[in-house]
């Protein structure tokens, strides 16, 4: 089973557009691992790069023990050597043949026998549900159709590795499902290891066993999904990752001045649902002022202010306050996300290490509403 | 062009990858193999025009061989300049550019209509509309005169004349007839190069702007010609650097109105073996050529700017005219009537004829088609129950089929290589390498080819007296057209469906023969069609290079004419096309794909 | 003697592999083919123009790899200049007929010379309507006549200058005659002045021998025109043509231009390449020639009967070429080329 | 404002290619309307129909008061004259343009000065986050930024007609959240009537104000999001829309009969959310075996067996109960959703119009998990 080992690797498109930076990651075999990051950080290049179809600038990758490509070693292997499966953000089907076609493509390469290749295409193209246009050119497909193909093509080769770069953008909820299950079913029984993009929270944190979270082309944390969303490693992961997004409250503010005591910190944040309404001024209680309630599906989100300052609350019990009510809330020193003047998360030691390691349950509570 | 060259030569590490790199390697293969076939003949050609030709060592008192600028100074600054290059210059320009206009015009209309549109016929048109670039030009200057013929050129009246209309000189000869009767030549181009390219644009591209509210012409020039430079620029320079060369319409239209241009003096150089100034001449039309052939380069800089063909599913829709549609297929019509009847029939008429022009029932004969025990010497029979006829056939589908088939497949690889490899200069010398044989006069590129192959070279051993040699000159010399297909639509063509093909675990040889090639199935249609269509109508390379045993049909057909069977000859120029023709269909049915039908036929 | 000499070649020539022949006229199949048959000698014939067939035989030889052993070439300066004076062919007569062959042939060898003669509508008019050569450089003449043009055509050139080498006083008798004065002595030569007074009598030039002969003698042509076409055009009179030829013009009624044939240096059939040169000397050899009305150069060898033009009862009254001056022709054919274009208007 | 209104079209790309069939329906002025429906059931041919982009092949088009296309009328007004902007689901940039001059392409065509132009260029460009890559050309953007450039396209424009082909698939989390409320903006402002296409549910209903649900080229449902889902009009309905989806029971099964007496009744669909866990035998309560719990994020959904039948239940309150427990299920009859033998709604007579009307918010609460 191959890992995948990133040794500081770069991109540069050209002098102006660096795309990936320095780059270190290490991806076990029979990982599930997801990168997530906001648009244009570096994901699909990231893909491209592990696949063969973009040079490193700098850096070394290697497939289990072999080297792939490194720019100072002068090192190279071509992509159809690294024998991984990418499915494209861009589909990129072959216009010239048909919805079979396409899948069967790779099954010939492999001179697999045409019983084989009827049976295993046919397979594959029932699960997707495309079996009925198996005879269609790609540009007489409707954008999920197409998206489909460029899985199923893939998926039919049962690669040892499989890069996904968003496939299920185009897809409807329950089929979206449905191809989430199929790949869930391809990692496990076939113990693929698979490298998947998506923008959506909620699938990542289903379905990875393991998060990466990139921005402008550096790897920002590498971690369990817990441990993203309850250890968030920089302002930007904490920021990036959760909705309604974390509070972040300056140290040298009256409240920040108030909460936090630890040197070194320079911004606090509080994740929305780790804010407690309480009546009373209890020991950590603050008072605020409701500025509104929205409800948001199930849970309720409360704008308040607090010593000069807006915090977001979100509950799933009903709120007993109204908007424009003065009230108390409540914040355990022990939630505190602390963060220095770069950004990188302190460890919060004043108050030890308290702080209840989430389930995994609690920690997606607050990603589906995305 | 220099400085430009070394800044884009690679680094260490981009050196390394470049060589591992397939279209890289295959560049620098195709490189070495056409510097050999192109750049070869083409240097020794040049080196006439500053030597001393034979027998010229008195004139200009200097051994033979040794430099000299005589021929420049006569050619450029000498009193007879003026009527020897400057005035054909400026005629040249002119019939070239006009020409070359009028035909991207009508050619680009006709192309948007037949691969964009529901017109009446339209796979039909697709295929006649090919017809006039199988005609030799000469056909049309026939056709010409027959018609428009006037008094000041003597002989039997023109159609014109006999009903009463005396056409005027400037009507008769001269640049009008020549720029019509050259746009009406290069129209099937760009047809043929324009349209394929536009079938590979994606319709939803067109949409997007019509949503904005730009009119058709707003969507005609701002978006699909920019979209389809490739195609345009590869047309344009393909028609202007071949009507710059053009020598029969210019010679025959313009002998009566004195309207000279750099072919004719070419011509009258080479047969009167003048061979510094013919070189001199020959580098002139090299020059203007290659100065097209810039402003392509840098025009195309940015390649990916025409990418049409990606992997977000494409869309290919054709648009319903509406109340164009008749008006649309008539103007389709009414081009086939000028650019393909008008000439067939004229020159079909001169096959019957005994007399050419009179239409006097007696004057009529098939006997030079499928006559029996004529009363002639050298022409027993018709040409079509002569063996020496089917023999020539043979011949020319033969040689000429195998080396288009081997030009348009390098033609796609040349394409290939330009827009995959990472270096420019490689791209850029391949591009003007392959295009060199276009402004080369063809006979001296076939003699200079015959010393290169007269004898063993390395590897290569002396070739000359096999038809392998015409073969290989062929293809080196209809690499203009080839490549020029084959550069146009890689160009359009996104890197996404090779790379899919590679994560597949496609090796490259599998990637082209299966993705790259079916892609771009029309393009090398194109690629093999065009030059099918320009060597089966060839003549110089034959001249020069065929051995008794490779007689072809052009050359059987000049054979006939010496013996005084123009009509006879005639009738093979007449099989020549309808050759042509076949082969066009022949290869399209092949390979699945007519100019009309869309990606997914 | 003479014919042990004629059977030994015959005999050499049959050890030796076949030959190639090439010649501009594509009578040289048939006539190659005649040859087979006669001495059983293989020798094939090719049509090519002349400038391509010296490409070739200098090409070939430069490489060393020869492919073309005989070429008959209608472009004497070039031979001599290109082929015969750089080694690259040889000259070769055949002594046993030099008692038949003017010595002017010889060196280089003429096998035929091709008559072209001006030419009149015989359906306009009875006769030909001018006498002289000078009145076609008259106003009643301007854009009225016809004839190749001459900077593609090197013969006409070549006719320019074998006029002033040869027969410049003839032509100055005709201007004395016509007009009555001499000619002024600004002219270089009387033939120059002619050929300056032509070109700018804005003459229709063609770009082939036929069209020439179709502007004159077209069955419905109204207009008159005189033109310059070769004899081999009158064979189209049985066709409705109206071609006839100018009888008695002053100083003469056409030129001729001869085929010059040569031998490879490098030929592997040196025998049979002298056999075949013999063989067009005979008159069987250059009967299919002969019915153009192109004349042996053979003194014994008359055209056939059958001949259209009927120019072999004219020959006395043509302009003949002299082979051996062919490298002056050579020299001097830029400059009249350049005097052809400064003058030419239309 | 213009209102849309379609007359029984449809659409066939060839014999065996019905995409769209006989579809009515009337867009309302200022309308935000969301198109939902699985891949492939047509769409994208409904939004290119209605731009012009494909002939109808039967039926009647309006546009405002004006018809449109027809082919029976012989009618067909080009797209370039509708003036309604249309986001391409595969974004179809130009290639040969940068960013800019993408965006800047309809202002251009309006005439409108430079200075307007540059201005209203800038601003889009801005709110998008794309405004550093103005110069770029499209093929060296990542794949969201080329769907943000797409959507800048028409948002520059302001078009009175909006319509939208999945225009944030493509986006990460809080851009969408951004791009949302962006398009919110725009329709309150300039009362821009938006067609939309989303595969998104949450979207769907968070955002629109009327909902069409389309199946196989028919449509199957056209509602407020409200209406949707309390009240599906058919089986294809209830079970598209929710997640997890609808609980089907056979009226003939043993629960089914227990469940409902109301004749012609076929198939009964319980919401998982309107099955309630109770400990002891209430009047509507059924005995059940507890398959399994699954945690999703702050709910919990409970696999359930009952009298033979496959339940799932939904619920916020952590349950009480442990897998292979044996507990009790109880569900309202007013809560049942009926359908007939064709899968069409039956009104449930029997226990009168007792459903309460559930809000907009309680509505979504189950949505978001998809
Ligand atoms: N050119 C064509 N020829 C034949 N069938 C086509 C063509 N284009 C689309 N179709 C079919 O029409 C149906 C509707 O397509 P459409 O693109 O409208 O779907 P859609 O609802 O947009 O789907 P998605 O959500 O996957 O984009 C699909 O089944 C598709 O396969
Ligand atoms: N050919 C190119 N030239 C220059 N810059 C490029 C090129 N291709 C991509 N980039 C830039 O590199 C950065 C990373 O691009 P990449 O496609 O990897 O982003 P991504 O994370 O996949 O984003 P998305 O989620 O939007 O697809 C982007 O800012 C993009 O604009
Ligand atoms: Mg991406
Ligand atoms: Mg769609």
């Amino acid at each position: 089973m191959p890992t995948i080992t990133l040794d500081a690797i770069s991109k540069q498109y050209s002098r102006q557009a660096t795309a990936v930076q320095n780059i270190d990651l290490h991806i076990k075999s029979g990982d599930f691992m997801c990168l997530l990051g906001p648009s244009g950080c570096g994901k699909t290049t990231m893909l491209r790069m592990i696949a063969g179809l973009e040079h490193l600038s700098q850096g070394r990758l290697f497939i289990g023990d072999q080297l792939m490509d490194s720019p100072a070693d002068g090192c190279f292997v071509s992509p159809e050597k690294r024998g991984l499966g990418l499915v494209f953000q861009s589909y990129a089907l072959w216009p010239h043949m048909t919805v079979e076609q396409n899948i069967e493509f790779g099954l010939r390469l492999r001179k697999l026998p045409e019983r084989e290749r009827r049976t295993r295409t046919g397979e594959v193209m029932d699960k997707l549900g495309i079996a009925s246009y198996a005879k269609r050119y790609p540009s007489q497909l409707s954008g999920g159709q197409q998206q489909r193909v460029a899985l199923a093509r893939m998926m039919v080769l049962k690669p040892k590795v499989l890069l996904l770069d968003e496939p299920l953008s185009n897809l409807d909820a329950s089929l979206r499902l449905e191809m989430r299950a199929e790949l869930k079913r391809l990692h496990q029984a076939f113990d693929t290891t698979i490298l998947f993009v998506t923008h959506d929270q909620w699938e990542a944190m289903t379905l990875a066993t393991t998060i990466a979270v990139m921005s402008e082309g550096q790897l920002q944390q590498v971690g369990s999904p817990d441990d993203i969303y309850a250890r968030p490693a920089n302002r930007f992961v904490a920021e990036f990752i959760g909705n309604p997004p974390i509070n972040q409250i300056a140290a040298d503010s009256t409240l920040g001045s108030r909460l936090n005591s630890q040197p070194d910190t320079h911004m606090l944040g509080i994740r929305p649902e780790d804010i407690h309404l309480t009546q009373a001024a209890t020991p950590y209680a603050l008072p605020a002022k409701v500025q509104g309630i929205m409800p948001t599906g199930g849970s309720w989100v409360l704008d308040l202010e607090t010593e000069g300052q807006c915090l977001q609350l979100s509950t799933q019990i009903r709120p007993q306050v109204q908007a424009g009510e003065h009230t108390f809330c409540q914040i355990q020193p022990e939630h505190l996300h602390l963060f220095n003047t770069d950004g990188h998360r302190l460890e919060n030691t004043r108050y030890g290490q308290a702080r209840i390691i989430r389930n995994n349950v609690s920690t997606t509570t607050y990603m589906h509403a995305v | 062009m220099v400085g430009w060259i070394t800044t884009a030569l690679p680094n260490k590490r981009g050196l390394q990858l470049s060589l591992k790199d397939p279209a890289t390697l295959l560049g620098l293969g195709l490189l070495t193999t056409f510097s050999y076939l192109i750049l070869a003949p083409v240097i020794s050609i040049l080196m006439d025009a500053v030597n001393v030709n034979f027998g010229d060592s008195t004139r200009i008192g200097a051994e033979q061989g040794s430099f000299t600028l005589y021929y420049l100074e006569r050619v450029f600054t000498s009193p007879i300049s003026q009527r020897l290059f400057w005035q054909p210059l400026l005629n040249t320009l002119s019939v070239a550019i006009g020409a070359m206009c009028i035909a991207m015009v009508v050619g680009g209309i006709m192309a948007w209509l037949l691969s964009r549109t529901n017109l009446w016929g339209r796979g039909w048109f697709a295929t006649a509309l090919i017809v006039p670039f199988m005609l030799p030009t000469w056909t049309f200057a026939l056709a010409w005169t027959t018609l428009f013929k006037n008094r000041s050129m003597g002989g039997q009246p023109g159609w014109l004349e006999s009903m009463g209309y005396s056409s005027p000189d400037w009507l008769a000869y001269g640049p009008v007839p020549m720029i019509f009767i050259l746009a009406l030549h290069y129209i099937p181009l760009v047809i043929l190069l324009f349209g394929n390219a536009l079938r590979r644009l994606d319709s939803q591209l067109e949409d997007s702007a019509r949503i904005l509210g730009a009119s058709r012409s707003t969507v005609a020039f701002r978006i699909i010609l920019p979209l389809m430079r490739p195609a345009l620029m590869s047309a344009m320079v393909l028609i202007l650097a071949d009507a710059l060369g053009e020598f029969a319409v210019p010679y025959i239209l313009g002998l009566p109105v004195q309207y000279d241009t750099l072919s004719t003096s070419l011509f009258r150089a080479i047969s009167s073996r003048q061979t510094g100034v013919a070189s001199v001449l020959a580098g002139a039309i090299m020059v203007l050529g290659c100065i097209t052939l810039t402003i392509d380069l840098y025009l195309m800089r940015e390649a990916r700017r025409f990418v049409t063909l990606g992997g977000k599913g494409a869309m290919e829709r054709r648009r319903p005219l509406g109340i164009w549609r008749l008006p649309a297929t008539l103007l389709a019509a009414t081009l086939f009537i000028i650019g393909v009847v008008l000439p067939l029939l004229t020159l079909f008429l001169s096959t019957i004829m005994r007399i050419p022009g009179r239409f006097h029932l007696s004057n009529f004969t098939l006997d030079y088609w499928i006559g029996t025990n004529l009363n002639t010497i050298a022409l027993k029979n018709g040409i079509l129950l002569t063996p020496e006829f089917w023999s020539a056939t043979w011949n020319s589908l033969r040689i000429v089929g195998t080396a288009s088939v081997c030009a348009g497949l390098l033609g796609l690889l040349v394409g290939y290589v330009v827009t995959r490899t990472p270096w420019r200069w490689l791209a850029s010398s391949l591009r003007q390498l392959t295009f060199m044989p276009y402004l080369v006069p063809g006979i001296a590129f076939a003699a200079a080819t015959l010393s290169l192959f007269a004898v063993q070279r390395g590897p290569v051993p002396a070739l000359y007296g096999t038809s392998m040699i015409l073969m290989l000159a062929l293809i080196a010399d209809q690499m203009p057209f080839a490549s020029r297909a084959g550069i146009s639509a890689m160009t359009q063509l996104g890197k996404e469906p090779e790379e899919a093909a590679q994560i597949s675990g496609a090796s490259w040889l599998r990637r082209m023969w299966s993705i790259i090639v079916p892609i771009q199935k029309g393009a090398l249609v194109v690629g093999i069609v065009l030059p099918f269509i320009s060597g089966i109508k060839g003549v110089s390379l034959f001249i020069i290079l065929a051995v008794p045993a490779t007689e072809v049909l052009t050359t059987y057909s000049l054979r006939l004419v010496d013996y005084n069977y123009t009509q006879a000859a005639n009738a093979v120029v007449l099989m020549i096309a309808m050759l042509a023709w076949g082969g066009t269909i022949l290869t399209q049915k092949l390979t699945k794909t007519g100019l009309a039908q869309g990606l997914e036929s | 003697s003479e014919s042990t000499a004629l059977d030994d070649l015959i005999a050499a020539a049959r050890q030796e592999p076949a030959i190639t022949v090439y010649d501009s006229t594509g009578k040289i199949v048939e006539q190659a083919a005649n040859f087979s048959a006669r001495y059983g000698v293989q020798a094939e014939g090719v049509k090519s123009k002349a400038p391509h067939t010296l490409e070739r035989i200098i090409r070939e030889a430069q490489a060393n790899n020869i492919q073309t052993d005989v070429a008959i070439l209608a472009d004497a300066p070039a031979a001599v200049a290109q082929l015969l004076d750089t080694g690259f062919a040889v000259n070769w007569f055949p002594a046993d007929l030099a008692a038949m062959v003017d010595e002017r042939y010889r060196d280089p060898l003429a096998i035929v010379m091709a008559p072209n003669v001006w030419t009149y509508n015989t359906a306009l008019h009875n006769h030909c309507p001018i006498d002289n050569i000078w009145e076609l450089t008259e106003p009643e003449w301007e854009r009225r006549v016809a004839l190749q043009d001459p900077l593609g055509k090197p013969s006409y050139v070549d006719w320019f200058n074998q006029m002033a080498q040869h027969g410049d006083e003839a032509m100055a008798a005709a201007f004395e005659a016509r007009y009555g004065h001499p000619l002024p002595d600004t002219e270089e030569s009387a033939t120059a002045a002619w050929v300056k007074a032509l070109a700018a009598n804005a003459p229709l030039l063609t770009d082939s021998d036929s069209n020439a002969a179709e502007a004159v003698a077209s069955p419905d042509q109204q207009d008159s025109f005189l033109g310059l076409t070769s004899t081999a055009k009158f064979r189209d009179n049985a066709d409705g043509m109206k071609l006839g030829i100018c009888e008695d013009l002053d100083p003469w009624l056409g030129w001729t231009y001869p085929s010059i044939g040569l031998i490879a240096s490098g030929t592997q059939s040196p025998n049979a390449a002298k056999l075949f040169l013999y063989y067009l000397l005979t008159e069987e050899g250059i009967a299919p020639q002969a019915q153009d009305g192109k004349i042996s150069t053979r003194s014994d060898i008359s055209l056939p009967e059958t001949e259209p033009s009927g120019i072999g009862a004219l020959k006395a009254q043509l302009f003949d070429y002299s082979p051996s001056t062919a490298i002056d022709d050579w020299e001097n054919r830029q400059d009249w080329q350049d005097l052809w274009m400064l003058n030419y208007r239309r």
